[in-house]
């Protein structure tokens, strides 16, 4: 990342101070959420690895690229790498760190350097995660379900259970430091009902990971405990009930959906609203549901557990409460397709990956009613239609966010633009290959192939190819952002402050922006979104 | 000498707050949050407790039966203590009296090593009385009917992740409240500087909440009066 | 030609599968059209509104609408719940096996399913089963969790560690279906599958005949029963220093702290390994416990035992048929 | 502040069924007593520090209560034919 600052003269964070010292004991959220994006972008390389082996392996019925064990190593490897050390921080980390304080008129978050020492700790815990990659993985899928986590298998559950507890506190001190930030830090006149949604949106996640993400962490070490000590707690032979262990794990794992989510949606309101130069329909909405979404998603946790030896009737109040949580997400779904009406449109690249947003959480929320009816779940849980639904909110929703966010601050957090051709090119080849992997394994799933099969049944070959087909043009669609992107740093086009025309406080400093963000501290008198008191016009770059 | 501490405070001023009260406010309320993270942390182990003294009351009144009960009582009073000269050296800051603070912070700290050292008695106890689990459990369960046998030991293991966790957070903050000693008879605290003080003893009345609910759950299910 | 040999619809092979078709296909078409209408939505917006350059209108401020927020609240809501309550009653029906269901035993284990028919027939694999009966299988897992997964019945149940749990089908169209494990349960997990064959009545009864040189399930129980001295203290008069047993099988028993519990599989199961948990009232707790000397398998012969004391006499199992090689698994093989 | 002894002790006598929840109801008393005192939640001002609290043990009771919900009632329709 050296080139950045080259040919820019005016001081700005990025040229603030040079070397490596300058950037390992930073305390500027801007430059922490740069080192976030690069360890982010690095393990992102890493699970896809991961996940395109998977896909090759796939290829053929039979088991005959790896063994079994590998496979099972990879899948693992592939589900912790990307949700606790990708998905997890993604947006929060990265776009949420740099963002936030910018678009509430504070110089720094309230706590700079808890969040410098929350990306230390997300560094040693990747770094203790490369280390069981290194040393022979483990195979216990990113669940750890005891008791084979704990008493079976024979890789390095410790370790990499011990990578997540760590990474744990990594998350929450970014929660709590969003939290505390969003109370005390806003500028004079930011009243909560003036904030934009990005920041409603981190709020409720920040929420979710100070509540939930130390029970994860307390269940892990127990793992780790009973692992070591042989103690079990979890083990049925000593009156341990390993469904105790789900029931925990869920409590975190199933928020977690939302910790990845919400801040997707977080960007969806920013993007849109710019892009169809409007306001949001329905503020107050789109805000009280992210915090439903934040509470809600607390109470539906057994619906991974169905068919875990669960009671019937505790079956039913988890079955009903999962209802409740899909309220507010078709809420927000129905605002943000509200606002483009009678909008004027723009189709530049972020713009376009909300639209792949929108279409692919709509049906990986929608299929995720399949499984909340408990009829259904019975026969699809645990087979492809589960993998093929959250990989459509996961890849499909906070993937595509991900990129709709980094495209459209890329010229602040730069100061330079992107090449927009290839922005959109990568765009339509994300959502291409995206659909042609996951569509087929809703198919497999409801005819039957369980997930983490090493081997398969010869019929379902055929839908196994077209998925990898459609993968490797989904691998091509990540790798091409990652290349330009870098290419934009020495010759891309100068952003001005705001290219974009965009409302939000971010965009009133400049690109970059110094290191303190605001010359003075601004006073916020309008609404969040008055694009009616903006150019209409969107700049149509190169 | 008031100019002395003004110049205190606006050292103690971080950059990016634009006053005192807008620090001392994060300040708070980041440790009210990072409290309640601790909550759920102790809240999973708690649920597990629920759930397992649920299936097999009859360990778990074993396992209580095999506390010390006095230790334990004796330790409820030291940590409540504790958590008083905590309460009042908060209120000498609040006077920007920093001698008064420390020496209240160093009785708390001795009294957190007093718990800590009758915590290892007990440890010390069970180590002979062969109720740790897994490896090292010996412990005459011919009392017990059924699978509370080895139920025992999930007791036990509970027992001693919760009050180890807890001796963890005992520990932690000692060594906070010696450097937060340390920086008072430097002379550091002021009536409009004093936050580290208050905020580093809500860490300590949360252990010693922890504790208040540890004890009856652990020590008191089956207390026969010796 | 191509798509011939492409499944996109796994065969309707039990009495419940149409159910959950039905609901699934209730659920396409209602999150299909949803679906449909926002992405109509957005294309329509997209082309309509774009900016075009020659245009300068400006985009149309509209705050937002409580009628239309209210709509897309209640409307979902309304149609949530109507999936709720379908899924629920097939749900509910699935968990509770119609009572004079035909039973199976099921253990598994890395990386098999051993099965038992009631007649004393063990397989490995490969489940038999006649049509047009209902089948309740009670399982049980050696080490970690499995889940019994046959999709052309569109059942799925985890096999626990130290516990038993049930499901069960009726099988309405003869022929061969997969068998999955659906719960990762280690190395050879995707090598965990089978197949479920279903017959005509009569060709199972055949199959059975020939099957097994054991006896029947319920006979091996009782030979247990028998040898482990279980007989002495549980006999079948009042003078026993345990329970009597018989017609004790599926009926709610008095504990000594004045609780109740019914006399299921899980419970008897409770009482051989642990004794003491649950005290028959006005009995003492001296039984010795079995755990580590019966195998899951034995245990599952035992409840068999206890289970045909509390059936008619003539519906005891006929039993010792000449065996036949090949199919019949060790018994209490690890 | 006497009081907090007082309770420490009163905690010893109480027996019989009722013990865990006299001992919890007390417990209960004495975090109420420490929060509201010595942590200053009755002084403070700033009423946004009890909302967190609240979240916490609300969230803890989530936990609780929904566990609940699965062992409470298993077994409850396990039985066969019924």
């Amino acid at each position: 990342m050296a080139t950045t600052a080259a040919t820019v003269e005016r001081e700005n964070y990025l040229n603030a101070g040079y070397g490596l010292k300058s950037w390992l004991l930073t305390t500027d959220h801007k430059r922490i959420a740069i080192l976030y994006l690069i360890s982010i972008t690095f393990m992102f390389f890493i699970g896809g690895f991961f996940a395109t082996m998977i896909r090759l392996e796939l290829l053929t019925p039979a088991g005959d690229l790896m063994t079994s064990d590998t496979y099972n190593k990879m899948f693992s490897m592939h589900g912790i790498v990307m949700v606790f050390f990708f998905l997890i921080p993604s947006i929060p980390a990265v776009l949420g760190n740099f963002l936030i304080p910018m678009m509430i008129g504070a110089k720094d978050l309230a706590f700079p350097r808890i969040n410098l020492l929350s990306w230390y700790i997300y560094t040693v815990s990747a770094g203790m995660m490369i280390y069981v990659i290194l040393n022979g993985g483990v195979d216990t899928g990113w669940t750890f379900y005891p008791p084979f986590s704990t008493t079976y298998s024979n890789t390095n559950v410790v370790i990499a259970g011990l990578a997540v507890f760590v990474n744990g506190f990594s998350s929450i001190l970014t929660g709590l430091n969003f939290i505390v930030t969003l109370h005390r830090m806003r500028a004079p006149g930011l009243s909560w009902t003036r904030l934009p949604l990005f920041c409603w949106s981190h709020y409720a996640t920040s929420v979710i990971q100070v509540l939930g993400t130390p029970v994860l962490a307390i269940t892990l070490a127990l793992v780790a405990l009973e692992r070591l000590f042989h103690i079990g707690i979890f083990d049925p032979k000593v009156g341990g009930d390993p469904v105790l262990f789900q029931h925990l794990f869920w409590f975190y794992s199933h928020p977690a959906v939302y910790i990845m989510i919400l801040p997707s949606m977080a960007v969806m309101s920013e993007v849109i609203t710019c892009f169809s130069r409007k306001r949001i329909f329905g503020y107050n909405f789109v805000a009280l549901a992210s915090i439903g979404i934040a509470v809600l998603g607390f109470l539906v946790w057994a619906h991974h557990m169905f068919v875990a030896g669960i009671s019937v009737y505790a079956a039913l109040v988890f079955s009903i409460l999962s209802y409740f949580v899909a309220v507010p997400s078709a809420i927000k779904v129905f605002n943000w397709t509200a606002t483009m009406y009678k909008g004027r449109i723009y189709l530049h690249t972020p713009m376009l990956y909300a639209f792949g947003f929108i279409g692919l959480f709509t049906m990986g929320g929608m299929t995720g009613l399949f499984l909340a009816a408990l009829g259904i779940d019975v026969h699809v849980t645990d087979t492809y239609f589960v993998v093929a639904h959250f990989h459509f909110i996961m890849v499909g929703g906070a993937v595509m966010a991900y990129l709709s966010g980094i495209h459209f601050w890329w010229p602040k957090i730069t100061g330079r633009m992107y090449p927009e051709a290839w922005g959109r090119i990568a765009a339509g080849l994300v959502f291409a290959g995206f659909n042609l992997t996951f569509l087929p394994q809703f198919v497999l799933g409801y005819v039957g192939m369980p997930r983490r099969y090493h081997a398969y049944a010869p019929e379902f070959q055929v839908l196994n190819v077209l998925s990898t087909a459609g993968a490797s043009i989904l691998a091509l669609g990540y790798l091409l952002p990652l290349i330009y992107l870098l290419w934009s740093l020495r010759y891309g086009e100068i952003a001005g402050n705001n290219p974009w025309q965009a409302a939000g406080l971010e965009w009133t400093t400049a690109s970059p922006p110094p290191t303190y963000n605001f010359e003075e501290t601004p006073v916020v008198t309008w609404e969040a979104y008055n694009y009616d008191e903006l150019p209409q016009e969107v700049p149509v770059a190169q | 000498m008031p100019s002395s501490t003004e110049v205190v405070a606006q050292h103690s001023l971080q950059h990016h707050f634009a006053n005192m009260e807008q620090q001392r406010e994060s300040s708070t309320l980041g440790m009210w949050l990072f409290l309640v993270t601790e909550i759920m942390f102790f809240g999973g182990l708690f649920a597990s407790y629920l759930v397992y003294r649920l299936l097999h009351p009859g360990a778990f009144e074993f396992g209580s039966e095999h506390m010390e009960f006095w230790l334990g009582t004796i330790n409820t009073v030291i940590l409540l203590c504790s958590s008083l000269t905590v309460a009042l050296s908060v209120h000498a800051a609040q006077l920007g009296r920093n001698k008064i603070v420390a020496i209240l912070l160093i009785i708390t700290v001795l009294m957190g090593l007093g718990f800590l050292c009758i915590k290892g008695v007990e440890y010390h106890n069970h180590w002979v009385e062969g109720s740790f689990p897994g490896h090292w459990w010996h412990m005459d369960t011919s009392t017990l009917r059924g699978d509370d046998v080895s139920a025992a030991q999930l007791f036990f293991f509970i027992y001693f992740v919760m009050t180890g966790l807890h001796a963890l957070h005992v520990f932690i903050g000692m060594v906070l409240l010696s450097f937060i000693a340390y920086f008072a008879l430097k002379g550091h605290y002021t009536a409009e500087y004093h936050n580290p003080v208050h905020v580093s003893g809500l860490y300590w009345h949360f252990v010693d909440l922890v504790w208040i609910f540890l004890y009856p759950l652990l020590y008191l299910i089956a207390h026969k009066h010796a | 030609m191509f798509f011939h040999d492409v499944p996109l619809w796994p065969v309707q092979a039990s009495a419940g599968a149409g159910n959950v078709d039905w609901l699934f296909i209730f659920l396409i078409a209602v999150t299909g059209f949803f679906t449909l209408l926002v992405f109509a939505l957005l294309i329509i917006f997209a082309v309509r509104y774009r900016a075009k350059e020659n245009d300068n209108r400006p985009a149309t401020q509209i705050e937002g609408s409580y009628v239309l927020e209210a709509t897309w609240t209640l409307i979902p809501f309304g149609i949530f719940m109507v999936m709720f309550v379908w899924g629920a009653l097939i749900y509910v029906n699935e968990a509770r096996p119609p009572a004079n269901a035909m039973e199976i035993y099921c253990v598994g284990k890395q990386w098999m399913w051993k099965f038992q028919h009631p007649e004393g027939v063990r397989e490995i694999n490969t489940l038999h089963v006649p049509v047009g009966r209902d089948v309740r299988m009670t399982m049980i897992s050696q080490d970690v969790i499995h889940s019994f997964f046959v999709p052309a019945f569109r059942i799925k149940q985890d096999v626990l560690p130290g516990r038993y749990t049930t499901t069960w089908f009726h099988a309405i169209r003869p022929g061969t279906y997969h068998l999955f494990c659906a719960e990762y349960c280690g190395t050879q997990h995707s090598g965990m599958v089978g197949e479920v064959v279903v017959m005509e009545p009569a060709e199972y009864q055949t199959w059975l005949m020939g099957g097994t040189g054991e006896g029947t399930m319920a006979s091996t129980g009782q030979k247990l029963f028998q040898e482990l001295g279980c007989s002495s203290c549980h006999r079948s008069d009042t003078q026993g220093r345990g329970p009597n047993l018989v017609g004790v099988y599926g009926k709610p028993v008095l504990l000594d702290d004045g609780r109740s519990v019914v006399a299921d599989d899980n419970y008897i199961r409770e009482s051989i390994l642990s004794p003491g948990a649950k005290i028959v009232a006005g009995f003492q707790p001296i039984m010795p416990t079995f755990q580590g000397i019966v195998s899951e398998e034995q245990l599952l012969s035992l409840i068999a035992y206890v289970k045909s004391l509390s059936q008619p006499e003539e519906r005891e199992p006929v039993s010792n048929r000449p065996a036949v090689p090949g199919r019949v698994a060790t018994p209490g093989n690890k | 502040m006497a009081l907090m002894v007082l309770t420490a002790f009163l905690s010893t006598i109480n027996l019989g069924d009722w013990s865990t929840v006299v001992a919890l109801a007390i417990a209960a008393a004495k975090a109420l007593l420490v929060l509201l005192f010595f942590m200053h939640l009755r002084y403070e001002s700033y009423k946004i520090t009890a909302v967190v609290l609240f979240a916490g043990i609300f969230w803890m009771s989530i936990l609780f209560v929904l566990s609940l919900t699965d062992y409470l009632t298993r077994g409850v329709t396990g039985a066969p034919g019924h």
